[in-house]
């Protein structure tokens, strides 16, 4: 029974894609499907946020400045690919004079862009990381602070305004890597790439997940201190995942800045940050699909219905929040699991923060 | 299932969707090869316009923190467009407005746009208020070619042709405000703005008009535009001992700053404050404390002039009224207005035509502030300058008001202050 | 004594000025069930983790020769010192095989970490068939009985290779034969590896204990085989005179098991 | 002088003002692990309870007085509602919390921006506090002693009610041991719901000193949450002594920081030496050895 299990989930992600790669670009115009292009970005950092929460435990509140490192990475690459050889107009008007700030230079070089985009937030969430979870910073207080890292990079960029754009941020670009922006062909190609990026990371995840790591991260989850005396440090274990849910949430931010067209620091602030959270949970924190099909849920659910009914799209996602918590705490993905597993034995029930479809899947 | 065969499959889905990646890579423009400029990519239009209506975009915050200030301008503009259409529409076409939240983020501002353009098919968009706003919609209406209305004072230097400024630029605000400051007296002033695009640049602004006015900037604070307390920049502006306080913060950390600013004992006979964010609508909120002090705009509820009385009845009839005009109300107002002028002077709503209409005609209409006339070739209007002071019940007494209507120069090439350097710099980065 | 033995010496644990454990030594070698007992508040578990690092404590505890006060908790087990707690503590949520399996992970190179699991270790498959668990290699252990998920943490500490094994109240909780088949289990192990028994159950141990270490308010009060202890009248004065099967069950109340819990939810 | 005394003075307002809303944070979190991010929102129907006593009352002088306890009780009731319809459902999952409330802030920050004219309402000072106290040169301003007054009243009084009182003490027996509280006929259920309300309650006293500050809409209590939770975990969970030295130390420094650089600046540093702090003593300030597991 248990080796073609694995398989259904791969079959999975394989639909995934032909929906994403194949069908869609066929059935949704180009407005739609720069839309999808952008819940995609999202779905990307969601996919990093389920591995950190739903399988780490640590519920990252913070990855709009993960999302932010390789936003702003790619957004300076495009604005100074658009100068050209003048310093960008927004710069101009402090000091007409002065150069270009240190360090956007290294950002002309696309090597450098692309580097900077995985790097960064390697860099940054290991050593953050490192010295939470050594210190066994855990729970509410890593939430909060994550959350207040973000609000102070938001606060940071905002303030800024020479150096990052501030509050305004970036917009208005007019290549990527040397392909016209405004080129429909081209919008599409984005698109793609960010879709593949998406089932990319689903992959990757979907390996984590059956691995031996998979298990000794929802191990480090629910026991952490039982994890030390099996002879494992749990603060590498979290690292892991942790740098990983922050390189995703960087690459869902660089491919947003060209389909999205404008970086802000309120895409990386506390509500963004939250926002991205939203999706993970209503989709399903601990499964594979939950939080990118969530995420995109969500970035569909603001499209439309925050179009026909802005003040109730408020009120649903404050709902939303609060009824999938409540009574699903593993998301819609939960849903069948739950049917199944109540017709079967009813005093079987599935164990609190993993349902038992994906205990299955994990077993040899 | 062998594992080697398991991981072929794997490689080979895999290399199968970066192939697909490349492929349709290679269909796009280059850098290099774009022949007559980006926009000869854009679809042809689909707005339709054989039908009675017309369909215009209204695009506002109606949710999150903008909502403070957008959601009248959403309402005035719907107004508006009834008014319009009970006098019989645009070119005969009745207005159909599609109503979307740009929801205070600028993101989604920037998705909105293109659905109204390529979805909705809206001839025209109204809306926007924060400089963000405006930049996350600038790509999308140039790369569509659609036209964009913002009704808000801004930091000029900017120009479009797919976008209408009614609002204010530098020189009909900030420049009126220094002249009045000039007209008084003034020596020794003191900056407080919030923290964006709009104060620094103001600021810039008026530092380099200070020192043609011989007026000493004695102090500049800056607070995040989300932070009510103004406690600790106050301690510092009663150190410093300015006549007056230029004041650009934004939104509710008005009310902070002022509450901040009669704690310490700072009043308007000995320190007043001129505003370029508080409006009819701000004032209430602050209470007692902002009495007394100035705002400069070219709009008041106060004005006497012919159409305004109108104006104000229609507004005050109005549902979901809040039963004050202010300046950016009415800059929305005048933009519905200057549409309909400017697609019956063209006898089109196509893009083009109207921004030739507007090139070759003289656009005017008979607005609440006045008979304001449009700049072909940039595209805002020009403006009589008010200074207004803060009575008890909140409406401003005229205390200043320029000789004539100020043309807009939102690159301010007609002020010798300016240098040349920074203009021409930000003319090229415009590109 | 052997270069295998676990030895403490003179172990004290201070909490704000409360002195917890004041002074113990004792040592246990392989091929014995050593047993600590004592009331309520006599430092055993505390002694427990002191030695696994969970406690900061002065004195010594070595094992085979090396210091294991001062190390990070993970060093110490990797020294081949395992423990389990007074509630069960496996992972709920994972399969018998997989909470197995991340138990024999120490000894595997990171990076095969990445990989699935193919197969079952033999260590894995030989603790299953030790412990009676081998029908439930793929039951979630959440719905494990109580005895079972007992048995499992016995079994991970087998995997895992411990040289010492710390086990704090293991029977609590579960009927007699369970007791009986804990107590032959434990012997066996206990042929060629150490087994340090926290116990309130004094017809278990006087069944199974080669050797007992009493502790009473820090310190030891009596070591030796289960009858010398019993025979000790201080033993018996500190158990109010009534030493033997009468007092087990007013040994195994409530209060410590509940202070447990409670320990377990600040964590 | 004034670069000195000024900023120490500031920064002590500004830092009581955290405090009032750290309090009853330090109530509901660190009592009860509750991680409630609608607090905030309940700082902010403090300020609306404050401008709506000041419809009735029209005369500041006596409408702030009136609404500090009309405040803690209005904001107290939302906080019950919210217990009794959600959080008691989650005392097992902390971190759930979290989520939940963030939705409920949502809905509150909302349904305030429909209710209250959008720009948000006017809460008047009480005449008392018009002028400033002379201290070495510098001219405090009355309000700034107010708020430190309030907040020192407001600890006080939590402190006697929790050590003095039985409901108080009842609080401290479940913290410390939920099921021997409960086995000692204690209902956990009742103190639950007090210690939301008093938390909540606490908030609404808050806003009341809020609104004497800023603006009163739907927005203000965004900017409080995250420095009001970063002062509770700085101090130390359930530690009221903790709580105050952080608020205080908080407040003081973005003052200084304030001062020296800019008001931007001067957010983010005091951010980021409040994590490094949290980095170095995960615990906080003040904390109490115990013999539990970590």
């Amino acid at each position: 029974m248990t080796k073609s299990k694995p398989w259904i989930s791969l079959s999975g992600i394989g639909l995934f894609a032909v929906l994403l790669l194949a069908v869609a670009p066929l059935v949704l115009t180009d407005h739609w499907l720069n839309n999808l292009g952008k819940y995609c970005c999202w779905a990307i950092a969601a996919v990093g946020i389920g591995l950190a929460w739903g399988r780490g435990g640590m519920l990252v509140m913070g990855q709009g400045v993960f999302f932010a490192l390789g936003a702003y990475s790619m957004a300076m690459h495009l604005t100074l690919e658009t100068a050209g050889d003048r310093i960008p107009g927004f710069m101009v008007l402090y000091d007409p004079l002065a150069p270009l700030p240190v360090f956007w230079e290294p950002f002309r070089s696309t090597g450098f862009t692309l580097l900077a985009i995985v790097l960064l937030p390697v860099l940054l969430a290991s050593s953050l990381g490192y010295a939470l979870f050594k210190r066994r910073v855990k729970g509410a207080y890593f939430a909060i602070l994550t959350q207040a890292l973000a609000v102070a990079l938001a606060t940071l960029i905002s303030s800024t305004i020479r150096e990052t754009g501030g509050d305004t941020g970036l917009s208005d670009f007019k290549y990527f890597f040397g392909f016209v922006l405004n080129d429909p062909a081209n919008k599409r190609m984005v698109y793609l790439i960010a879709a593949a990026l998406l089932i990319v990371c689903l992959f990757a995840v979907w390996q984590l997940y059956r691995s031996r790591f998979g298990e000794l991260l929802v191990a480090t989850r629910d026991a952490e201190e039982r994890v030390r005396f099996l002879g494992y440090d749990p603060a590498n274990v979290k690292l892991v995942a942790f740098v990983v849910s922050a390189l995703m949430a960087s690459i869902g931010g660089a491919m947003f800045v060209p389909i999205v067209g404008i970086i802000t620091p309120a895409e990386i602030g506390a509500a963004a940050s939250i926002l991205m959270i939203a999706g993970v949970a209503f989709g399903g924190r601990a499964s594979l699909f939950g939080p990118a099909l969530g995420a995109i849920a969500v970035g569909w659910g603001q499209s439309s219905l925050g179009s026909t009914w802005p003040d109730g799209w408020t009120y649903i996602l404050g709902l939303l929040f609060i009824v999938v918590i409540l009574f699903l705490p593993n998301g819609l993905s939960s849903l069948p699991a739950r049917f199944t597993a109540a017709r079967r034995s009813p005093d079987r029930q599935p164990a609190p923060a993993i349902v038992a479809a994906e205990l299955e899947e994990a077993r040899p | 299932m062998s594992t080697t065969s398991k991981r072929l499959r794997t490689l080979t889905a895999m290399g199968a969707v970066g192939t697909t990646v490349l492929v349709l890579a290679g269909c796009g423009a280059r850098a290099g090869d774009e022949t007559a400029g980006s926009r000869t990519s854009a679809a042809p239009s689909c707005v339709d316009t054989s039908g009675d209506t017309i369909k215009l975009g209204f695009l506002n915050s109606l949710t999150g923190g903008m909502a403070i200030s957008e959601k009248t301008v959403s309402n005035v503009l719907h107004m508006g467009a009834d008014e319009i259409n009970a006098a019989g529409g645009i070119l005969g076409k009745k207005i159909a407005y599609v109503q979307e939240d740009g929801a205070t983020d600028w993101p989604t501002f920037a998705e909105k746009t293109e659905k109204l353009l390529t979805q909705d098919c809206v001839a025209a968009i109204f809306g926007g208020w924060t400089s963000s706003s405006r930049k996350a919609v600038k790509p999308v209406v140039e790369k569509h070619n659609g036209l964009f209305f913002y009704p808000v004072q801004y930091e000029g230097l900017e120009s479009s042709p797919n976008i209408y400024y009614t609002g204010a630029t530098t020189n009909q605000q900030i420049i009126p405000a220094m002249d009045f400051l000039a007209s008084r007296g003034v020596k020794k002033l003191f900056l407080a703005g919030s923290d964006y695009v709009f104060p620094r640049t103001a600021n810039a602004i008026i530092k380099l008009y200070a020192a043609k006015l011989g007026i000493e900037i004695v102090g500049e604070e800056y607070v995040p535009l989300d932070k009510d307390d103004w406690t600790s920049q106050v301690a510092k502006i009663v150190a410093a001992k300015p006549d007056f306080i230029f004041n650009t913060i934004n939104g509710s950390s008005n009310v902070g700053f002022i509450k901040a600013y009669y704690d310490a004992g700072l009043t308007a006979g000995t320190t007043p404050i001129i505003s370029v964010s508080i409006a009819e609508e701000e004032a209430p909120a602050m209470g007692h404390e902002v009495t007394g002090h100035y705002a400069s705009w070219n709009y008041f509820q106060s004005l006497k002039t012919d159409t305004n009385p109108k104006f104000i009845e229609s507004w005050k009839a109005y549902p979901n009224s809040s039963g004050v005009t202010s300046d950016p109300m009415e800059a929305a107002y005048i933009s519905l207005y200057l549409y309909k002028a400017l697609v019956e002077a063209a006898g089109s709503f196509d893009v083009d035509a109207v921004n030739a209409a507007a090139k070759k005609n003289t656009i005017t209409f008979d607005a609440p502030e006045g008979k304001v006339t449009l700049d072909g070739d940039n595209h805002h209007i020009s403006k009589p300058g008010h200074i207004g002071q803060i009575n008890s019940n909140n409406q401003f007494d005229i205390a200043w008001a320029s000789d004539k209507f100020i043309e807009p120069d939102p690159y301010l090439e007609s002020y010798d202050w300016f240098p040349a350097d920074i203009r021409k710099q930000l003319v090229d980065a415009a590109g | 004594m052997t270069d295998a033995s676990l030895v403490v010496t003179d172990l004290h644990v201070e909490f704000s000025g409360f002195v917890a454990v004041g002074g113990v030594s004792f040592d246990a070698h392989p091929g014995e069930v050593r047993f600590l007992i004592g009331p309520n508040g006599a430092g055993k578990t505390t002694c427990i983790d002191a030695i696994t690092g969970l406690t900061r404590a002065t004195g010594s505890a070595r094992l085979g020769g090396k210091e294991l006060l001062g190390r990070p908790v993970h060093k110490i087990v990797r020294l081949g010192v395992g423990r389990t707690f007074q509630t069960a503590s496996v992972f709920d949520e994972l399969t018998v095989l997989q909470n197995l399996d991340i138990a024999a992970g120490r000894h595997r190179r990171s990076a095969s970490l990445l990989r699935a699991r193919r197969g079952t270790d033999g260590s894995i498959e030989q603790a299953l068939e030790e412990t009676g668990l081998a029908g439930e290699f793929a039951t979630p252990s959440g719905i494990l009985s109580h005895g079972q998920k007992q048995w499992l943490e016995i079994a991970m500490l087998l995997v895992q290779d411990a040289k010492v094994l710390l086990l704090d109240e293991p029977v609590a909780g579960m009927s007699q034969d369970e007791r009986t088949a804990t107590g032959e289990l434990l012997q066996r192990i206990a042929a060629k590896r150490i087994v340090l028994v926290v116990e309130h159950d004094m017809d278990f141990m006087r069944r199974f204990a080669t050797r007992v270490t009493v502790l009473h308010q820090g310190r030891v009060l009596s070591q030796g085989a289960v009858a010398e202890v019993q025979a000790d009248p201080k033993v018996q004065e500190v158990y109010l005179g009534t030493a033997g099967a009468a007092t087990t069950a007013a040994m195994s109340v409530v209060p410590e098991a509940a202070a447990g819990t409670h320990q377990r939810k600040e964590d | 002088m004034d670069a000195l005394i000024a900023p120490l003075l500031n920064g002590s307002a500004q830092g009581a003002l955290l405090l009032l809303a750290a309090l009853g944070l330090s109530l509901t979190f660190g009592q009860m692990g509750v991680i409630n991010m609608a607090h905030g929102e309940f700082l902010m129907i403090g300020a609306f309870t404050a401008y709506l006593v000041q419809q009735v009352i029209a005369s500041s002088d006596l409408s702030i007085p009136v609404a500090l306890p009309v405040a803690l009780v209005v904001a107290g009731l939302f906080g019950l509602l919210l217990e009794v319809t959600v959080i008691q459902w989650m005392y097992r999952r902390p971190l759930d919390t979290l989520l939940v409330t963030v939705g409920v802030s949502l809905i509150l920050r909302q349904a305030a921006l429909q209710i209250f004219p959008s720009q948000g309402v006017p809460v008047e000072k009480p005449g008392w506090l018009d002028g400033q106290l002379n201290i070495l040169g510098y001219e405090w301003p009355l309000r700034q002693l107010f708020s430190i007054l309030l907040a020192a009243v407001c600890v006080a009084a939590l402190a006697a009610w929790l050590k003095y009182t039985s409901f108080g003490r009842r609080i401290r027996a479940t913290v410390h041991n939920r099921d021997l509280a409960e086995t000692s006929g204690i209902s956990t259920r009742t103190v639950d719901r007090l210690t939301f309300f008093a938390g909540s309650g606490l908030a609404g006293v808050a806003g009341v000193a809020a609104s004497l500050i800023g603006g009163t809409n739907s927005q203000m209590g965004v900017q409080y949450i995250i420095a009001a939770f970063l002062v509770v975990a700085a101090g130390g969970i359930g530690q009221l002594k903790g709580t105050i030295i952080a608020a205080w130390a908080v407040g003081v420094t973005l003052s200084y920081f304030a001062y020296w650089t800019t008001g931007s600046l001067a957010q983010v540093l005091a951010f980021i030496l409040v994590i490094v702090f949290l980095q170095l003593r995960p615990q906080g300030l003040v904390t109490v050895r115990t013999r539990s597991l970590v």
